[in-house]
Formats: C-alpha cells, structure tokens, sequence
C-alpha cells in the first residue's frame, strides 16, 4: 500500500505525516507540487504547513498547483483523500469539501492539546475508531474556524458529515465545535487537528491519531 | 543613466581628500574615521564609509567586549575543546555529539527593533538566529525566546509583549520550526528596553560542517533568497541625502526606516533549497546576511578565505528603484543568503535554486589578490583590505569601575524582610507568589507556538530543558535550557552569571541529557558607562569560571550592549544557554510527579 | 499602465472577529460614536492596459477572494 | 451615520511579502499583464456624524495602522 504525501512550498508537517504513514505500516510516497502525477498511489495526504506564507488566503495559492489538478480527477474515482490543517484548507478552496476556514476567533495562533469525539466511522480514514471515540490529538493554527453557510452546515449535520468534533473549549471557534468534515462518499476527509503528531507518546500527547492512518489501510484494501 | 553619474568612486574619493563626510552620523568616531583614511591611504568612499561605519559598530565588532571575551578562550582547556568542532569566531559553534553528528546552536538578541517594531523585531530575530544556524550547514530544529518585558501592569509592556510573542510565534510557525522553551521576565528596567533573544539548534552530518571563508581563486559568489530593498538601511540614509541632495524633488531622499519585515514563507524555502545544495555538495562557503547585509557577507567571507574578492554590486536583484551602492552594501533586507560556488558546479548550483523558486544570482567571484574591490556598472567604489572592515576593527579598553551604590545593595539583606509566620500568612504569601507576574503560567505565551512541528519533539513546556530527537533510528537527541536572573547578577555579576549557568545546567541535567556545551547572550546598558562595564568583566569572569569548573566550554554567543532608557541600564541579564546530549530520548525524564506510591527524594543540601 | 483596487470584505451574515475586536477595542481608547467595524483585504495592483475588466473580474472572484465566504470590489483608479 | 473607509498599506519601501505571493502566482494561473501587486487592510466603519475628520485620522494613524510600517487613507462614502 503506497500513500502520497504532498509537499508544497511552504509545507512544513510533510516528513511528519510520512513517518505516520511509514508507523501505520504503508509506504510514504512523496509527491512535488508542482509535477502533475500521483505516482500510482493507494491514497493521498494533503499535509499542515503554511503553503506560500497563507499569504492571501489559507490554502488558496496551494490549489491551483499541478499536482492538486489531478488530485481533484482522482478524488472522482474514489481516491481516499485526507487533509490535515493547511491541507484542509487547501481541499475546500479547491471545492472537495465544502466551507472555508477563518481566522481563529480569539486572532491568536492556538497549539494545544485538544480532545476530541470522532462523529463518523464509515469514511475512508476513520473506520478503525469506535464510533463516539474520544481522542487527544494537538491542534495547531492561525486559521481554524470552519465557516459555511447554514444550509451547508445543516447538510453536514444531517447527512452525518462532521467526522471529528472539539470536546471541551472550542479552541477557533468553529460552527458547531465542527473539527473535521468528509465528502459525502466518505472519501475525502479535513480536519484542523493533527493525527501525524500524535502517533507516539514520546512526541506526541498520545497515540490515538495514528488510527486515521492504520483506518485508510484497511479500507483501500478491503 | 544619472545614477552611475553621482557615484563616489575609488578614483573620485583619491582626487577629493578635502570631501566633508557624514561621518558622526554614521556612528564613527572622529579617530575611527581617521584610522579609515589611513588604512586606506585616502577618503573612503560612500560605500567605504557606509560598509565600515556598520561592521566598526559595537553589534558587528564586539569592540568594548573583545578584550573581556578573550578569557573565554583563556579558561577553555584541550579537554573542553576536544567535542568541538567549531566554536567562538563562527557563525555558530558546532558540537560533536557521536554517532557521526554535529549540533550547533546559538542565542542572538533583537532587542532594540523590537522595541521600535515588536512583531516584526521579533519575527526578523529568530529568522536571522535560524539563517546563523543553517550557514553552518545544519539543519535548524527547534528555537527558544528568552524574553524580559516592563512590568507586567505597565501600558507600554500591553504594545510590545503581545506584539514580540505573536512576531515569534508568527515567524517559527511558519518556518516550521518548534519552539521548546524560553522565559518571560518582568522587571521594570526592561521598560523601554526589552529583551528579545532568540535560540537556534540545529544538526547535521560532522562532514557536512560549512565554514563562512571564500577560498579558491575563480570560484564564483552567488547571491540567493529575496531581493535587496531599502528596508533596515537605518543611518545610511544620511549618505543618500547628502550625496544626492538636489535628486529627488530637490529633498534626498527621506529618512529610512530602519525595520526591515520578516517573510518566513521565502525563509522556509531558503531552507529547504540551502540543504538540498549543502546535500549535492555544491557549496564551498556560505554566510548568511543578517545585520550589516552585503558589507558584512561579502567582507568576512573575503576576510576568512585565502584570496580575494571581487563583487559587480550593479548585479545584486533589488526591489526599489535608484539605491545607490552604499545602500545596498547596508540594507539588511531579510532571506538572503551569500555562498562561493566552484565554477563548473554554478549551472548545478542554478538548477536547485530554480527548483524552489529562490532567486539567485553570480554577483562576483574570489581573486587571487588580497583586496575586496566592488563595482559599480563597471567602476571601483569599494578597493578595501578585507581584514580591515570584518576582523580588525576598533578594540577599546573602556574604563571599569565598581557601582558607587553596590556595597549599600550588597549590605541591603533580605533577613531584614518580614517572614510569614502564621498559616494564614503563609497561605497569603503563596497566593500573591503564585498570582505574581513572573511566576504565573506561560501558557497565554506558549499556546502561540508550534511545539510540535517536525515530530522530534521530546521535551517542551512546560519542562525544565526542552529535547529534540535527532536520529530516528538511535534515539539520540539534545536538550537546551536558557536562564538568567538579572536581579541576582545585579547583586553579584559574578556570581550571577555563574547561577545562570548553574540552572540551565541542571535543567538540562534532570532531563537525562549530559550537558555539553554552551551559549550566551550578554544583554547590559551602555559601555560607556565604568559600573556597566564591570558589570559585564564580573559576568564573563563568573561565567568562564563556572564552565571551566563544569568542563564544558562556551562555544559562542552574543553580546547586546548599550540597553537602557535614558541613563538607567537593564538589570545585567547574561542568558546562559547549555546543550546536551541523550543517547537515547525514550530514556528522557519527564517533568512532574510520578505515580502515586513514588518516594520522592531531595538532592544536595 | 492602470492602477485597479480590489477590496475583499467578509460577507454580511459571516462572523468578522477582527472587526469586533477593533469595534471593542475603540471605546476603550477614548474614541465614542463607531457603531461598526468590518476589516477586509484592500489589494493594489498594477496592470497592462491590454487587461480587461472580465479578466480582473476572474481574478478578483477566482483567487483573490474566496466566494464562499467573501464579496469584492473592483476599481479602476483614474491614471 | 456616516460610512468610513480607511485603507491601510504598506509603505512602498517596506517588503510586502503578502502581495508579492500573488503578484507570483498570478502567471502561474494564467494572468498575464499584472506587474505588480501590494496588499493591504481595508476598514469600514459605522460612523457617527458626531465624529469628525480629526478624530477619524486618529483613529487610523493610531489605532489601525502601524505607522512605522504602513501608510493610510481615509475616506468618507457618500451617504
Ligand atoms: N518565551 C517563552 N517561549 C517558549 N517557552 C517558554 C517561554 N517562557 C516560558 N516558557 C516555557 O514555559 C515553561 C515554564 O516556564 P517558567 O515558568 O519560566 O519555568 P521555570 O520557572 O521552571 O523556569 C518552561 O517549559 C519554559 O521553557
């Protein structure tokens, strides 16, 4: 099983996310923004960072390099899809989910440990967890708050899309405590928390988000 | 094109001896200037005078310091050198750590910017600290802020504390580079002068140790990073209006500002392409450019090879319109870096470069002779010994003398103070402790950093030492712990440079890791003034003493003088910071109780 | 050579907690009678006269704001 | 009530690392033409009439933009 992990200028948790992916027991492959091709992999990581500075926009530059193009074309085929923090951003400016990303309500940078309640299990990343599973994973950003419209978000809640929950003080003050979000297929999945820097208890607060990784394993090979 | 026209040349100083020059407005003392002509054997030019008035400032030549910071290398034994691999001199010392690896770390202060400016202050000191580390030839792993403010209450501390850890915070996020500790101090002191020091560590192979010297005639200097502007030029501006008064609406142009603005995006990228350059062994030389830009780069580059150099400063990409040589030899624009190439490795070189996007460009190369000569559009306004303007300038032995009112603060003796004598009053005590300022939690400070980014890190707020892994596959890692009690070394200079390093010692003690080496940044008031200057003796003394006594030598640091408001210097604050090593960082010790059931033991007396 | 102005403003209906904390921050500062604040971006750019207003449109819409959540405004600064 | 905007940009001779990311990426979307771009803040404020001119460049001089970097202007909107 071969999982991409996409670096961008300005990606920052790239080799992070490949040893989680390399700890979950897949091969890490590593992928250029700017070449147009996904190397034939089983899946994809879209990984944190501040891809060009997040000068303009949270992840607006990011989506328009080569690479995301065929990101996007695969996604239709059911590539399993997973971005955490700027690769969040970065999946809803480029319109595989839905909603934007805002600057955290308290105008701080906010790390810290967070818990959280993992909503869905049938999607492509988080079918290892118990359903209502709460889990320690480190949240860490300057643009968190997930915005959407209220339709939007109505979808989200009622088509069981929120996949990861804040439990305890919303630390960005997104709708809902919303975390994480999938596609409707359950493919595609964006969180603002970090599973790569919790896959250990030597660098991490726990081991709970190497599950996300151990999860898209399993359902790329059922 | 009128700007060639203007231009001071080599020539035109020679044949106008009789020229006025801004000279005090540079910072130049009148026998300093002298000592310029002299070496020269004529005026300098503007350029001349531009690049000696910042590398002869205090911040570039050490010059009250030097004679002082000599006992360092008096005090460190064969036995204390033996780890090192680079230390007092270089951009950064460098530590042997076994297993093939080489660690090397540094504390630089930013202070007086981020007064005037406290995010970008801060922001632009821990990017320069990281392009220290990373002209080394490592790979920079994690950075720390000791910081000292006013206090707490004071309106002004309410501008700069929150502008300094969000311009921290702002440009270590974004490079991706964890913050694993640091101090926030308050004392009022600190109130129109606070300290922003920032720590760099950072790693590599011991054969992949770059050292900043342009050596091999022919080999080719390329400028690389972002471009040149007119930001930071500071006092240079006065050479502008003076030579161009009557350009520019008839004004010169107006006075500069002298803050520059941190782009950590171009400095992440920086990164990534100096170590994929470092990796295909197309570097010979490299140094970064931080203060004093292009007049210190290409000056202590030239100054440390074995030949000369020559530089086509009309080559040097800029983003404003009509600078003229002197400015850009001056502008500490940030992200940029200066490396000398071989020849046949520029194209290679080029290729990476493009790769990441970074703008690079052959802006000279290193001659045979012994002469930095630069040029502009083909004519000499620079032809210096190197030497003269990077290693060798000013040494002053300023006058020491102890404070008048220190014996009256030594016999002041805290057994005078009342001691809580009654439950209550102990349980009042403790209550103001712990709602005082300097001993609440950090946490509204260091929820704004990244502590976990790259996935090493071990150890970090809210522990004693932070630690970072560095091989993966052996475990072997460092921790670092910065400290200092300036109200302490007011006391006792000495002894409280030699309590600083005392703590950080044992922080980085109980966190399992075998101190190594260390670093400093020596924050006083002003030079000029006797009792500050036997402050900073006392300090270093205290200080080289305790290492020898410890065994681990000082492999670099810092010296930040002249910090005061009006006449009223800091609180002396030597920041000590002490590396070590852990074989193996699953073996590390955690801050805090252990389980219940554990005895707890208490060490010395 | 024209020079255009892009403004890109948070929609209505979307929180803006930069704007509140300015709009907070005022009355503290001695300053009485804003009853509003919102912030947004203000963009200047510099551009060939061969670019039109559908391809500043483009740009404005596509890349400079996020339609999701932002509205903009284009300008046309006289020479 | 009056409409306020005040505009607030970097000085020309400071970096504007911010602009500089779009004026970059724009040729690689396709946008030719674009020489250059800066990018700045842009304030709208609810105003009282009671609030005059004075009072408005006090506020944007001291309070939303930082004078040792950025520049401003401000602007009342027609009714
Ligand atoms: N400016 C800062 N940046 C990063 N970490 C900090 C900073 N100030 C304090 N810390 C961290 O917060 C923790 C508590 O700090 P402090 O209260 O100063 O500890 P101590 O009193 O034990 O030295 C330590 O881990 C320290 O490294």
């Amino acid at each position: 099983m071969r999982i991409g992990v996409i670096t961008f200028p300005g990606t920052l948790d790239d080799a992070d996310a490949a040893r989680a992916v390399r700890y979950a027991g897949a091969e890490a492959v590593a992928l250029w923004h700017g070449d147009a091709d996904l190397r034939g992999v089983d899946a994809v990581v879209v990984p944190g960072g501040f891809s060009y500075g997040d000068y303009l926009r949270a992840g607006a530059i990011a989506r328009f390099a080569p690479v995301m193009g065929e990101v996007v074309r695969a996604v239709r085929g059911g590539l399993p899809v997973l971005g955490i923090c700027n690769g969040f951003q970065i999946l809803c400016e480029a319109g595989l989910l839905p909603g934007a990303l805002l600057r955290n309500a308290g105008l701080h940078f906010v790390c810290r440990d967070q818990r959280l309640r993992v909503e869905r299990t049938s999607t492509a990343w988080t079918g290892g967890f118990e359903a209502g599973a709460e889990i320690v994973v480190p949240v860490k950003n300057m643009d968190g708050r997930y915005t959407a419209e209220q339709s939007t978000v109505d979808e989200l809640e009622g088509e069981g899309r929120v996949v990861f929950r804040y439990l305890g003080a919303n630390p960005n003050g997104s709708l809902g405590d919303i975390a994480g979000i999938s596609s409707a297929d359950g493919r595609v999945v964006g969180l603002m928390p970090h599973p790569e820097h919790a896959i250990d208890e030597l660098t991490g607060p726990s081991a709970d988000g190497l599950r996300l990784f151990t999860s898209v394993l399993g359902s790329v090979l059922a | 094109m009128t700007a060639t026209t203007h231009v001071d040349t080599v020539g035109h100083a020679a044949a106008t001896p009789e020229v006025d020059q801004p000279y005090r407005e540079l910072g130049l003392k009148h026998d300093e200037y002298t000592r310029i002509r002299e070496i020269l054997g004529r005026r300098p030019t503007d350029a001349e005078l531009a690049m000696y008035s910042v590398m002869w400032s205090e911040h570039c030549s050490y010059k009250s310091s030097k004679v002082h910071l000599s006992y360092f290398g008096e005090t460190t034994t064969e036995a204390m050198r033996s780890s090192m691999l680079a230390g007092i001199g270089e951009n950064a010392g460098v530590v042997d750590i076994g297993d093939g690896w080489a660690v090397t770390f540094k504390v630089e202060s930013h202070n007086h910017p981020s007064y005037v400016e406290p995010y970008q202050g801060a922001a632009t000191g821990v990017g320069g600290i990281v392009r220290d580390i990373l002209a080394m030839g490592a790979r920079p792993l994690a950075v720390m802020d000791p910081l000292r403010f006013g206090a707490a209450e004071a309106p002004d501390t309410r501008r700069v504390l929150p502008g300094v850890v969000a311009g921290v915070g702002g440009y270590g996020n974004c490079l991706g580079l964890p913050n694993i500790g640091g101090e926030v101090v308050f004392d009022p002191s600190y109130q129109g002068n606070p300290l922003v020091n920032a720590l760099c560590v950072g790693a590599m192979r011991v054969e992949d140790l770059h050292l900043a010297h342009a050596s091999g005639t022919g080999n080719k200097v390329i400028l690389f990073g972002a471009r040149t502007g007119l930001d930071g030029i500071g006092g240079v501006s006065v050479l502008a209006s003076d030579t161009f008064a009557g350009d520019e609406g008839g004004t010169g142009r107006k006075k500069l500002p002298s803050v520059q603005v941190g782009d950590p995006f171009t400095e992440k990228v920086l990164i990534e392409c100096c170590l994929e350059l470092f990796g295909a062994g197309l570097v010979v030389g490299i140094q970064d450019l931080g203060g004093a830009g292009l007049s210190c780069a290409t000056s202590e580059l030239a100054s440390a090879g074995d030949g000369g150099m020559r530089v086509e400063l009309d080559r040097v990409p800029l983003r404003a319109k009509g600078m003229t040589p002197a400015e850009i030899l001056s502008s500490e624009s940030q992200e940029r870096m200066c490396a000398v190439v071989r020849p046949e490795d520029v194209e290679a070189f080029m290729d990476v470069c493009r790769r990441w996007d970074v703008i690079a460009t052959e802006i000279g190369e290193v001659t045979d002779g012994d002469r930095l000569v630069i040029t502009w559009h083909g004519e000499t306004v620079v032809d210096v010994p190197p030497r003269t303007v990077a290693h060798e300038g000013p040494v002053y032995q300023r006058p020491v003398t102890r404070p008048a009112d220190q014996t009256d603060l030594e016999a002041d003796d805290p057994v005078v103070l009342e001691r809580p004598h009654t439950p209550e009053a102990l349980r009042a005590e403790i209550l103001r402790m712990a709602a005082s300022p300097n001993l609440a939690s950090r946490a509204w400070v260091t929820e704004q950093y990244d502590r976990y980014v790259r996935g090493g890190t071990v150890l970090a707020q809210p522990a004693d030492a932070g630690m970072v892994r560095i091989d993966e596959s052996t475990g072997r890692g460092v921790a670092i712990s910065c400290d200092c009690n300036g109200r302490y070394t007011r006391l006792d200079p000495y002894a409280g440079a030699q309590l600083a390093l005392a703590e950080a010692y044992r922080n980085v003690a109980v966190s399992g890791a075998r101190p190594v080496a260390v670093t400093n940044c020596l924050n006083f008031g002003s030079p000029e003034d006797p009792g500050v200057m036997w402050q900073f003796e006392r300090a270093v003394h205290g200080l080289a003493d305790g290492c020898a006594t410890l065994g681990i030598p000082v492999t670099g640091g810092n010296v930040s003088f002249y910090n005061q408001t009006g006449h009223t210097p800091i609180l002396p604050t030597p920041v000590v910071g002490v590396l070590g090593v852990i074989d193996d960082v699953r073996r590390r010790i955690p801050t805090g109780l252990g389980a219940p059931g554990d005895t707890l033991l208490l060490l010395g007396d | 050579m024209a020079r255009v102005v892009v403004d890109v403003m948070p929609k209505p209906e979307i929180l803006d907690p930069q704007g509140q904390a300015v709009a907070n921050a005022l009355p503290r500062l001695g300053f009485t009678g804003i009853a509003d604040v919102r912030q947004g971006k203000h963009f200047e750019l510099e551009v060939d006269d061969s670019v039109d207003d559908e391809t500043l449109a483009k740009i404005a819409e596509g890349f400079l704001s996020n339609p999701v959540v932002e509205d903009f405004v284009v300008r046309r600064l006289p020479a």
